[in-house]
């Protein structure tokens, strides 16, 4: 019955979607079951998080067919902690939700298709079959889809066309890549295919078709050079919406990354990886470089998604157990760390009237503790110690030196010292520097609603625990960056004694 | 790496029996930042007099300190677990070295915290000043007393952190933020390079515990990476300490309140890469490159900073260069890594923090009390601020090297150092000898120029300061008169203790404060001579020095700083046009391109075969297959609109036989039912939509494109003959035939895979059906209040 | 015939990929809607041909004799059409979104999210 | 023998069936204009795929299939003719040219497009009183002749 | 299935073949928006002949349901095209200047 | 699309698209048909309702906003993951109960049919849901005005 | 008892009678049930009062008319592939506005339908107040023919079938 916590979060998510679809015409109780949803899942990845750490891997064959012909559900520590983050991101951002968004914006579908999103996400941490995970991506990407366009300005218009667009083209070479594979392989079993895919023939094929797969996965993940959408939309919708975004969107295409290339294809790792290097290396500067090119807050943001997001895939292209267990690292830390900045950003502009940098100013002044709120988060993401950023980067950063690769290394800390630029800049900006329209222009932090404040201190707060007592976390990614460096366990706990 | 045991002095007290398992020395670390933490409440409570609580703190740690100073000659060990699995913890030592700096900080730290009570007095910002500053005083300590690599940083980088928010304490100022800016990004470069070096020095030595490190002698030097280490390192303490060409950010810095400047800028934190310098003597100087860099860019900061204190009129600015200078000095001092060296830096340390931070504070008084710095608008305070003039007269006198100051003792053991590296280093004796002159004049200009003379405008309202800012200084200028005449209350305990520690064997120090009247003894005289004449040039014709050599001379670091800063926005910017135009057909281009040229290359990675098996095809096939290419080609060229959508239905149709020629009924039906839908739907969307006239199709870089598309379609075509050469592995659909109907009871396979075996998949799906109506939904809402 | 069917995918992914280059929003989803058909085609072929026999079991039989069509690429396939008729629905109706908001389906000319010229040294 | 006969039937019906579908084809290709060319396509393809339907219901002789292709032959004769009028009608509306061989048309000037109503001829409007008209009566096209 | 009947089909197939070709040749002439969706119409019906000659080949009834449900649902999409066709008309109705009339939906 | 013929037919041929959507989810686990079928012709004579009658008329047909029936789809497909658990059976086993109801014939009831039904409802919800909104659309009657 | 329904309901009545005689109730019994009930009933109509009860002249109608109905396809079909297969295309099309008598909806649309599978001719449209049905016709070189065949052929047919 253990297999009921690896699908609960989904039963959750799904449930809870209907639930809200059919209170629509009834905002307060919509409002009520999205929250109460949004809880339960997140005890129920606290539930699977505890079963998994407990009890080690929890597969599932769902329908009760032996895998690989069924679909399997397969939860190990990786699966479980993401799963976990993901709730937790998915609460904070509800609740930030609350007060800001309007009746319009709830009468545009804003609960069901969150939770959409939420069951998306998860589903793809959760799942241990290729064709599901691209299932779990389109739920996913389908519910982005909507989510981006309430609010209806036109800058979000525009964003979100380029977002659809490109990210359609990611669907359909994912599917592309599922279809080689699985013409090669005949199975879509994780599993399964790590225990075929040595025995393919026709190697030049495989690695082409792996290929595929990594841009399909690079370019969910916004990674060297297939970002583009990321930049242009993730700026424009509502605040939680884009906060969710940040911290979840590009990550699961990490995710897919980190599975897909510890998993399944590391029959030739010097090239598969070697390019996941070099990917990650350029998406660190040009995406640090963005961002110091932009000077509107949730677009200084959105290019630092990207720059970070070089980091993860660093972990994974180094492929040591070190840089793995930082890449894991890293993806906890990010996605905390980023949905709070996109939140804070909402924030700061709510108080003084815009995310411009220009337009505003003043916040030191008048909201010393939204201060202190945005610092933690900001010089976390530039891997400032010992907030919880700097043990992601000095495990990268050592992991690339104990590999003699030393400009990576040197690419990593050159983009974190561009980020704290960045994160200055708004610091300067938004904080120091007086609004231009004279002292009172920013208003205080009373000024906004307790339901957005929060999921900011609770966020910030768990960037700064997992700073100040690393350990357990340290622990937690390197079991997870353990079980993820030997597949055989894996296959043996999906497939058991099947050959 | 080499043994941990053998050379080295650490291993001859046997490391691990000097472990103490008490939190000692981890308290003197973390009790200022909970007074930080603590600060905006006490303000809140006791305003200003807030100050006196917190100064409690380093007082006690000073105490505390001043009666370990015998246990520091063998050092004190201290670890505490942070982050085991990274081999991160929270270890100290307080060896000789430590507790010089240790004592500088708490010491100084208590006499700030209570000038800067005054100095702030009624300043809306106090419990923020406060927060910053103690959580300052905590990280510094914690800078000295580290000795785990990975802590080390993490005290080093939250001092910059700390003098980001004080410098840009007036954050209303844009020269403030500006300089904080440029302080946190210079050592903040500084201390990512550190960051690798030490990184690579662990690795190295397979020990993030510094003692371990530094233990061992110099093994390290004959690593491969010893010169990049070395270099790293090096980055991150010049960043620190401010030496050429990174020194820019510290005159900048003196847009800090003065306390800070006082503490900070003067007395501590630059000088951490100093300290790390030091520290890390015993492992990696000694070498020729250590020399050469430490000795040559010491030198040149030395003499720099004093000449650009000559060409200020800002008392901050001033007095901030000769800090610059003493930088360089103690970093020269560090070069040959020979003791008499080691002895003077120690010495020099203890003297500058003295009587520079009595000079910050006493020109914090001028300031604050005469409402400017500027030396071209002060004089005459003498008389209305005695006490003030009187500290800064007495620190002159050690800044100045003349006798009865502690600055004597100094310069003696300077002169020392020098002597000992005449042969090789003729050149920079003479730097050091004119260092020493344009010091002896910044010395008067400093004491003489703010307080003689005919009171100036603001000297006629200006009071002396109160009590707790005269307290600093006072204290300061007068130990530095007391250890001047009594060299051996510090010799041993503190400059000798030092000196072992960073010599890795046992120093000791014998001060003697008037030798025999040899031709040393006239050349420091003949410096004081040519310093007074100096001064006396100054008075006459420092504008016009300013005047002519500012140009020239006018802080080409400071400039580069704002040349990197404009390349760096054109550079992002640059790259950003490049990456981001705006376009999505560009975008699009660009990753059809990137996928379809990575995946061709990996395609040449290994054994590639192709199935071009051909089996003859039924009439109905190639008529089907001809059809659908066909209309694909249609709909690509075609120039009205429902051309390309009946083409595209077409196409649907096509596909739709394709799956029924080959066993798929569900399927076609599926596809057929699908593209009707869709043409009712495009047909709703169309009617609202301008048509193809309006994009003409000379705008698209057609061969560029084309080539793009051909290449796309090609590498596909590929990869589906490259799968279809290998076996088919038929197991699941075996056994999908075998258990559909036994197991699942369904006769329709498909169906039976659809909503039994993979029926996960089935329920994703309807959920993306589901959510993309609702998505439809919302995205119409923005339509229809685009219309309101 | 799976060799004339890879290579009436690849002109069809070939097609499409000209489609969706298009700064014609309408053109670039019909690109899609092509693409879409030729993976669909692609995966349907990659699980290997076979002729006339769909995998339905008799109804009085318990399996199939002989050799049946594939019926997991049949599956996937048949999930992949519905969701990509998903995600066709809601592009159209954002295209006509996109012209209701922005007055032009062309995508050079929705310049709302990334201002021409608004990155400034 | 029933053996033989059925297979003749099925041989004739398939080739009828696919030669009416021709017919139509060749019909849509060959015919001059846009409303011609719906007459091939509306009763030779519905005829084509009647047919086809009959051979199926022959050749596979269970029941359940017979109900279905009687069921589908029952849907083509239903929605082709629908599909036809409408596009006919919008073809009409539109204006497309017919050919010149165009004899008559007495439905020129009936539409009303803003309106979007399609009158009855001028004779039969001003006449509207009477709610039975008789069988024979003459309709005389106002637009009559070559267009 | 007897030879003579596996040739009938033969030729069926043949004969739907170039009907194939004939309507997507009509489809790519045009020259007006209802000649395409003629066009569109007889090949879905084509489609559908094809669907029961298949039938007939595979004696597998399943492709009776596909030739069904087409028979059914193909004129949906016939009536979609010729509401639009009949929009195209209504707005060429209002338009002061109207493209011409092979462009008549741009 | 006001035309009486169209009207007339389509009186006649929703009702038998409808018939036969229910009998392709009925029969689709056996033979070509099943939820997404059965939902997409019920959907096209819903579509068919709304190009003649408009959509008011469809959206009677339907009895609930489309985006609610799709959610009471979803709801009756994640209720047929559920009673797998009652007898200790992982996520989503189909669970059978085969009705005899005499004579041999025997009504084959189960959670995949269950499933299937919710899949039929959420596509027919979907899908109406774009197609009704892009159907009222107040442009609709404006349509071809630029 | 002259209602269709009510006499449908007989015959179905008979077919289960039939079915329960043999035992089965295969499709192919249902369906010779049914043919025979009917047969039956048919023979029998006498037995009941009044005129020929509307079920049988109903069917009957049906099964004619939809035999005519069948010729005429037939017909219209070859008379298109004479035209098309012919060298030269000698049709003379034009619109034709037919007077209706037939009221109802169903009526009016049925033979709309009808018209447009039946030789040369095509439905258009029908006039807003229903009194016009517009044809379009492929041979139209006698629209008088053409008028009266439509009327006398098709609508006659029909109503008789539904009324
Ligand atoms: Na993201
Ligand atoms: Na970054």
């Amino acid at each position: 019955m253990s297999g009921w916590y690896a699908a609960a979060p989904l039963i959750v998510a799904m449930t809870t979607a209907a639930a809200t679809t059919l209170a629509h015409a009834m905002p307060r109780t919509q409002r009520a079951l999205s929250l109460a949803g949004a809880f339960a899942l997140l005890a129920a990845s606290i539930a699977l998080m505890d079963a998994v750490w407990r009890g080690g891997m929890i597969v599932v064959q769902s329908s009760n067919w032996d895998a690989p012909f069924g679909i399997t559900l397969a939860v190990d520590t990786f699966g479980a902690v993401m799963t976990l983050i993901a709730a937790i991101t998915g609460a904070a951002c509800l609740i930030f939700a609350i007060p800001e968004i309007e009746e319009r914006h709830r009468r545009a579908w804003f609960h069901p298709l969150s939770h959409v999103l939420l069951l998306g996400v998860c589903g793809a941490f959760i799942t241990g079959d290729l064709f599901n995970l691209y299932v779990w991506f389109e739920v996913m990407l389908i519910a982005s889809f909507g989510l981006m366009t309430i609010g209806g300005t036109k800058a979000q218009t525009d964003g979100a066309v380029k977002y659809v667009a490109l990210n359609l083209v990611a669907t359909l070479l994912f599917l592309l890549a599922v279809g080689l594979i699985y013409g090669m392989t005949g199975t879509l079993n994780y599993a399964d295919l790590s225990r075929t895919i040595p025995n393919v023939g026709n190697t030049g094929v495989l690695t082409a078709s792996a290929m595929l797969l990594m841009a399909a996965f690079g370019m969910k993940a916004a990674v060297f050079p297939l970002f583009f959408w990321l930049p242009a939309a993730y700026h424009t919708p509502l605040v939680s919406v884009s906060a969710v975004f940040a911290g979840l969107l590009t990550k699961v295409g990490v995710y897919a990354l980190m599975r897909a290339f510890t998993l399944l294809f590391t029959h030739d790792v010097g090239w598969t990886h070697e390019i996941l290097l070099w990917v990650s290396g350029l998406t660190m500067i040009t995406g640090v470089l963005g961002a110091a090119a932009q000077s509107e807050m949730r677009r200084i943001l959105s290019w630092h998604i990207i720059s970070q997001i070089g980091y993860m895939v660093m972990g994974l292209a180094l492929y040591t157990p070190l840089a793995i267990v930082g890449s894991v690292f890293y993806l906890v830390h990010h996605i905390i760390v980023k949905a709070n900045l996109f939140l804070i950003a909402g924030v700061a502009a709510r108080l003084t009237g815009s995310m411009e940098l220009k337009k505003i100013g003043g916040l030191y002044q008048s909201a010393p503790l939204l201060g202190v709120l945005f610092f933690i988060p900001a010089f976390s993401l530039a891997g400032f110690p010992p907030l919880s950023g700097f043990w992601a980067k000095l495990i990268l950063v050592r992991a690339a030196l104990e590999g003699r690769e030393w400009w990576i290394a040197a690419a990593a800390l050159v983009t974190g010292l561009l980020t704290i630029y960045s994160m200055t800049k708004i610091w300067g900006e938004a904080f120091w520097k007086p609004h231009p329209e004279g002292g009172e222009a920013a208003a205080p932090l009373a000024a906004a609603p307790a339901a957005m404040l929060a999921p900011i201190v609770t966020l910030a707060a768990m960037t700064i625990v997992i700073g100040l007592f690393a350990q357990p976390f340290w622990i937690v990614a390197e079991r997870a960056a353990a079980e993820m460096l030997d597949p055989t366990v894996y296959a043996a706990a999906v497939l058991g004694g099947l050959p | 790496m080499p043994g941990l045991s053998g050379e080295g002095h650490a291993a001859d007290e046997g490391l691990e029996g000097r472990f103490r398992s008490g939190r000692a020395v981890l308290t003197v670390v973390l009790a200022p930042f909970v007074a930080a933490g603590a600060a905006p409440l006490l303000v809140r409570l006791l305003g200003h007099r807030a100050s006196f609580v917190l100064a409690l703190v380093p007082a006690a740690s000073f105490l505390w300190l001043v009666a370990r100073t015998d246990e520091a000659t063998p050092g004190i060990l201290e670890s505490t677990p942070w982050v085991p699995g990274l081999d991160v913890a929270l270890d100290f030592s307080l060896d000789g070295l430590s507790l010089i700096f240790s004592l500088l900080i708490s010491g100084i730290g208590t006499l700030i915290v209570v000038y800067a009570g005054g100095y702030l007095k009624g300043h809306p910002m106090l419990g923020r000043f406060f927060l910053f500053l103690m959580m300052f005083m905590g990280a510094m300590q914690g800078v000295v007393l580290a000795d785990n690599v990975v802590s080390l940083f993490v005290f080093w980088e939250l001092t910059s952190l700390a003098s980001y928010l004080l410098v840009g304490f007036e954050s209303s100022k844009p020269a403030a933020r500006r300089a904080a800016l440029q302080a946190l990004l210079i050592t903040g470069t500084g201390g990512l390079a550190l960051l690798a070096g030490l990184l690579m020095l662990a690795n190295a030595g397979g020990s993030w515990r510094i003692s371990d490190l530094t233990g061992a002698g110099s093994w390290i030097q004959d690593d491969p990476l010893y010169l990049p280490i070395l270099i790293l390192v090096v980055l991150g303490c010049f960043t620190k300490s401010a030496q050429w060409p990174f020194h820019s950010w510290l005159p900048g810095a003196m847009q800090a309140p003065t306390p800070v400047s006082a503490y900070l800028h003067s007395a501590t934190m630059v000088k951490a890469g100093v300290y790390l310098l030091a520290r890390l003597d015993p492992a990696l100087g000694g070498s020729p490159e250590w020399l050469w860099i430490l000795t040559g860019i010491g030198g040149l900061t030395m003499l720099m900073g004093v000449v650009f204190a000559l060409l200020e009129t800002d008392l901050k600015l001033v007095l901030a260069w000769t800090t610059v200078s003493a930088l360089g000095t103690l970093v020269f001092l560090l070069g040959p890594t020979h003791e008499p060296g080691a002895k003077a830096a120690m010495a020099f340390l203890l003297v500058h923090a003295l009587y520079k931070g009595a000079l910050f504070m006493a020109a914090g008084n001028v300031d604050h009390e005469a409402g400017t710095r500027d030396l071209t608008k002060l004089g005459g305070l003498m008389r209305v601020m005695p006490v003030t003039f009187a500290t800064a007269a007495l620190a002159c006198v050690s800044m100045a090297g003349l006798p009865l100051g502690l600055g004597w003792v100094a310069k003696e053991l300077i002169g020392a150092a020098k002597i000992a590296l005449e042969d090789e280093f003729g050149i920079t004796v003479i730097a050091a000898t004119l260092t020493n002159l344009m010091l002896f004049c910044v010395a008067a200009i400093v004491a003489i120029v703010p307080f003689t003379g005919k009171p100036t405008e603001p000297a006629e309202h200006a009071h002396e300061a109160p009590w707790s800012m005269l307290a600093g200084p006072v204290v300061l200028s007068s130990l530095g008169l007391v250890f001047g005449m009594a060299p051996n209350l510090v010799a041993d305990s503190l400059i000798a203790a030092a000196t072992t520690a960073v010599m890795g064997r046992k120093a000791t120090l014998d001060i003697v404060l008037f030798k025999a009247v040899d031709w040393k003894f006239l050349l420091t005289l003949a410096t004081f001579a040519a310093g007074a004449v100096l001064f006396a040039f100054w008075r006459r014709s420092a504008a016009r020095w300013r005047a002519a050599l500012n140009p020239t001379l006018d802080r080409g670091p400071d400039r580069g700083y704002d040349h990197a800063m404009a390349g760096l926005a054109a550079l992002a910017t640059w790259q950003t046009r490049i990456w981001q135009p705006g376009l999505l057909h560009r975008y699009m281009a660009a990753s059809f391109a990137v996928v379809t040229l990575a995946v061709a290359a990996s395609l040449a990675r290994g054994d590639v075969r192709f199935n071009l098996s051909f089996d003859g095809g039924r009439l109905i096939e190639w008529a089907v297959f001809a059809v659908t290419a066909a209309a694909g080609l249609v709909a690509a060229f075609a120039t009205t609109r429902l051309l390309a959508v009946t083409a595209l239905g077409m196409l649907g149709l096509g596909v739709a036989m394709i799956f029924m020629l080959f066993g798929a009924p569900d399927l076609a039906i599926t596809q057929f039912m699908v593209e009707t839908l869709v043409v009712v739907i495009l047909a709703l969307v169309l009617i609202r939509l301008p048509g193809f006239r309006l994009s003409s199709r000379s705008d698209r870089p057609r061969w560029l494109y084309g080539s793009i598309s051909v290449g796309t379609g090609a590498i596909v075509t590929l990869l589906l003959l490259g799968v279809l050469a290998e076996p088919f592995d038929p197991r699941l659909s075996e056994w999908f035939g075998a258990t559909a109907v036994p197991d699942a009871f369904g006769h329709n396979i498909v169906n039976v895979i659809l909503v039994d075996f993979r029926a996960l998949d089935t329920l994703g799906e309807i959920i993306v059906v589901f959510a993309a109506a609702l998505s439809a939904l919302a995205a119409i809402g923005i339509g229809a209040r685009a219309r309101r | 015939m799976e060799v004339p069917l890879a290579l009436l995918i690849g002109l069809l992914t070939g097609v499409a990929t000209w489609l969706m280059l298009s700064r014609n929003l309408i053109r670039l989803l019909l690109g899609f809607a092509v693409l879409g058909n030729a993976v669909n085609l692609l995966i349907f072929t990659a699980g290997r041909l076979t002729r006339d026999v769909p995998p339905l079991v008799p109804l009085d039989a318990e399996a199939i004799e002989g050799a049946f069509a594939n019926p997991l690429p049949q599956a996937l396939v048949l999930t992949a059409i519905v969701i990509g008729f998903g995600l066709l629905a809601f592009a159209l109706v954002l295209a006509w979104q996109a012209y209701v908001r922005l007055g032009t389906i062309r995508t050079d000319e929705m310049r709302e999210a990334e201002p021409p010229g608004e990155v400034k040294p | 023998m029933i053996e033989v006969v059925t297979q003749l039937v099925l041989i004739v019906l398939v080739l009828a069936g696919s030669g009416f579908a021709l017919i139509a084809a060749i019909g849509i290709w060959r015919l001059p204009d846009a409303l011609m060319r719906m007459h091939a396509s509306s009763k030779s393809g519905t005829l084509g795929g009647g047919l086809l339907f009959f051979a199926v219901a022959i050749g596979v002789g269970e029941f359940d299939v017979v109900v279905r292709a009687l069921a589908g032959v029952a849907f083509l004769l239903f929605t082709t003719p629908i599909a036809s009028h409408l596009i006919a009608r919008a073809t009409y509306l539109l204006g497309v040219p017919r050919d010149p061989s165009q004899v008559r048309d007495d439905l020129e000037g009936r539409y009303d497009l803003n309106a979007r109503v399609c009158q009855a001829p001028a004779d039969v409007v001003a006449g509207a009183s009477s709610p039975v008209r008789g069988a024979d009566s003459p309709s005389t096209g106002t637009g009559g002749g070559a267009a | 299935m007897s030879a003579a009947l596996a040739i009938a089909i033969w030729i069926g197939w043949g004969m739907l073949a170039i009907s194939f070709a004939l309507g997507l040749a009509r489809l790519v002439v045009g020259p007006h928006l209802p000649d395409r969706i003629v066009a569109l119409d007889m090949l879905a019906l084509t489609a559908i002949c094809a669907a029961l000659l298949f039938a007939l080949v595979s004696g597998s009834s399943s492709y009776v349901d596909v030739a069904l449900v087409m028979a059914l649902i193909s004129f949906l999409s016939t009536v979609a095209f010729a509401r639009y066709v009949e929009w195209v008309a209504f707005r060429r109705a209002r338009q002061a200047d109207p493209p011409p009339l092979d462009h008549a939906d741009d | 699309m006001n035309s009486l013929i169209l009207r007339a037919a389509t009186r006649v041929l929703a009702p038998m698209m409808l018939m036969l959507s229910l009998f392709l989810l009925w029969r689709g686990h056996n033979l070509p048909g099943g939820g997404f079928i059965g939902g997409l012709v019920a959907t096209s004579a819903i579509a068919l309702q709304g190009i003649a009658f408009g959509p008011e008329v469809a959206r009677r047909t339907l009895v609930l906003p489309p985006a609610v029936l799709a959610g009471v789809g979803l709801v009756v497909a994640v209720i047929a993951t559920l009673p797998a658990g009652l007898v200790e059976l992982p996520f989503f086993t189909g669970l059978w109960l085969k009705l005899d109801l005499g004579d041999g014939a025997i009504l084959p009831l189960s959670t995949p049919l269950l499933f299937d039904i919710g899949v039929f409802l959420v596509v027919i919800g979907g899908v109406c849901a774009i197609l009704l909104a892009l159907e009222e659309d107040p442009e609709t009657d404006q349509a071809g005005e630029p | 008892m002259k209602r269709p329904a009510s006499m449908f309901a007989i015959n179905l009545m008979l077919m289960l009678a039939w079915c329960g005689a043999f035992g089965s109730f295969a499709p192919w019994t249902l369906l010779t049930g049914f043919l025979a009930g009917f047969g039956v009933l048919y023979l029998t109509r006498r037995v009941w009062d009044g005129p020929e009860p509307q079920y049988f002249r109903k069917t009957i109608a049906f099964v004619s008319f939809f035999g005519f109905y069948a010729n005429a396809l037939l017909q219209s079909s070859i008379l298109i592939a004479r035209q098309v297969l012919s060298p030269r295309i000698t049709a003379q099309p034009g619109v034709i506005a037919v007077p209706l008598q037939a009221e109802r909806d169903v009526e009016i649309a049925a033979l709309a339908i009808l018209i447009t599978l039946t030789p040369g001719t095509l439905s258009l449209d029908v006039s807003e107040d229903r009194s016009t049905l517009y044809v379009h016709a492929m041979f139209l070189d006698d629209p008088d023919a053409v008028l009266h065949d439509i009327k006398e052929n098709f609508e006659r047919g029909l109503l008789e079938f539904l009324r």
